[in-house]
């Protein structure tokens, strides 16, 4: 089960949902504004580095390019929409929107 | 027979997502399709007793659940944290349900082809 | 593989309609099919003609791009009725219909993925 | 009092154009004078004439009772063109202007609310 | 200045955000989703105890019947849309939404 | 002349809040009114430094701010405990700002007579 995070950590709950319910080892796919999740020295990086913890974490890289995000937690790995569809390939998908 | 959940995770009446996620069962139903409907974070306030939204003009939700076993849903869990987290039990809610943990609805979940979120 | 897509939000409001065009063109790049594209509640709304965006992406021209390739781009008819949509003012490519389509596309797909809001 | 009103939302998706006219209404009753209602974003799709619910409210027509009572409801002209409202699609005590309307109801009003997501 | 929320506090960031920013005695104001956190037992109900420390707390009836909310926290006023008028008529007003 | 403060709390290109809220200001610029900006909370992303949605085909948000100051809106607040919570400082924004505490932004907003919500 791929889980899809399209809001901000910030002001919304979704991540924080997503990682009670992912099962250990499903991927967390960021993006819309959930890519701002990845933005290392934020308050939010204690939940980023929870979810690298158990889960394979992706940030689409449009959205990071469109939003100015440069400074990334290590670990997340970013990809486009073809890497994108390949996870969609590989698992079904949670949209945790 | 494809397996889809129905997660609804939003609240009712400030958003038109759960009266459609109920619609959908009851549109999904019809068809040869093996629904499960899971509620999750503000979604569980979609099945609290007592909705009466007479004064917005618009159409109670909660009540309608009861009687979607006459289109062969049956399956209906309520996640138990989201529960508690706002100060509700089983007792508040219109329907008798399976009340999961985070690793039931996971589980529920990963038996699906298809997750609609609402 | 064949790949269903839900669009649960309207033109501009939101980015679901963009990401999901733009996912539609990378799952068609790398050889999938798309079993159907159905536009549900406010999505209906991107499948109205008239959009006319001055000097940005016109939201409906590109759904209606993916109709012409042969995908099935189908507008809930019950949601149009709440939003005023006519049939007559549904692009060339798209189609009004009800939720037995969204039935069809998930019983045609091996993964199916939504957007909204 | 003169208040203003300012509608970001649109028909049945969210409660925000529910909620601005259970205000303006208490608002009339109260003796206030409702200065102006601008649509602004989606909420332009609250004009649609043709907006048929199904045995539920009819949002336009809620708004069109507004306007019909003299009051200006007013949809952004440039938001319209985004989301394929066209001029004989807005219902008949409704108008389309630009954010000059709205800057007259700001101008115009004591008090100025917002209704949106 | 009424502050105006529409959220549930359980999910989103607007009270916690309000509280912040509204100074002492400024009214706030639940509706739509936002009655959610008149709810007594939830444990949002700390945020809404920390808002009637400082300021008048008002949550609209129309709202609070349709989603079925009857056990509130004690302080909370309850209003119909003529009130939220009166509120209108003695603040300008913040809509936190 | 009315004191109108745009107060913005959304992260741009998800939604289409900021952009109109940059469309409002200047739009309203042009009228004789008093324009305020606040960014706070996710509206502080709005300032970014680096926007670049080419690969949306959408238009970059973040550089049209500094050109306000031609219609004549020139008082930009940024809350502080929003930028920091973010890990951003007034270095990572595309314009000078002034960065007020939350007393401060609750000061600039209750010498208005107008919020419009972006």
């Amino acid at each position: 089960m791929l889980f899809m995070i399209n809001k901000t950590p910030t002001q919304y709950g979704n991540l924080a949902s997503a990682l009670r319910i992912a099962a250990k080892g499903q991927p967390i796919l960021l993006y819309e504004d959930g890519v701002y999740a990845a933005m290392s020295g934020a308050q939010s990086e204690a939940l980023l580095q929870a979810a690298l913890a158990d889960h394979p974490v992706y940030a689409l890289e449009a959205d990071l390019e469109a939003r100015g995000l440069t400074r990334l937690v290590p670990g997340v790995q970013v990809i486009g929409y073809d890497g994108f569809v390949e996870l969609v390939e590989q698992h079904n998908v949670a949209p945790w929107i | 027979m494809k397996k889809v959940a129905i997660v609804m995770r939003k609240a009712p009446y400030g958003s038109v997502y759960s009266a459609e996620g109920y619609r959908s069962i009851m549109g999904l139903g019809v068809f040869e399709m093996d629904v499960a409907v899971a509620f999750v974070d503000d979604g569980v306030y979609v099945l609290l007793k007592g909705q009466n939204p007479a004064k917005l003009d618009m159409k109670p939700l909660g009540d309608g659940f009861p009687m979607l076993s006459d289109f062969d849903v049956k399956q209906f869990y309520v996640h138990a944290e989201s529960l508690a987290e706002r100060g509700l039990t089983a007792d508040d809610l219109v329907m008798g349900v399976e009340v999961l943990d985070s690793a039931g609805i996971s589980a529920a979940l990963a038996g699906c082809d298809v997750v609609l979120p609402f | 593989m064949k790949i269903g897509v839900l669009i649960m939000e309207g033109p501009y409001q939101h980015q679901a309609v963009d990401s999901a065009y733009h996912f539609a063109k990378a799952a068609l790049a790398r050889g999938h099919e798309i079993a159907g594209i159905f536009l549900y509640t406010d999505g209906v709304n991107n499948a109205n003609k008239f959009i006319r965006p001055p000097g940005e992406r016109n939201v409906n021209g590109m759904l209606d791009e993916l109709g012409a390739l042969g995908i099935p781009v189908i507008a809930c008819s019950a949601c149009a009725r709440f939003r005023g949509l006519q049939k007559d003012m549904v692009s060339a490519n798209i189609r009004a219909s009800g939720l037995g389509s969204l039935a069809e596309f998930i019983t045609a797909a091996d993964r199916f993925v939504t957007f909204g809001d």
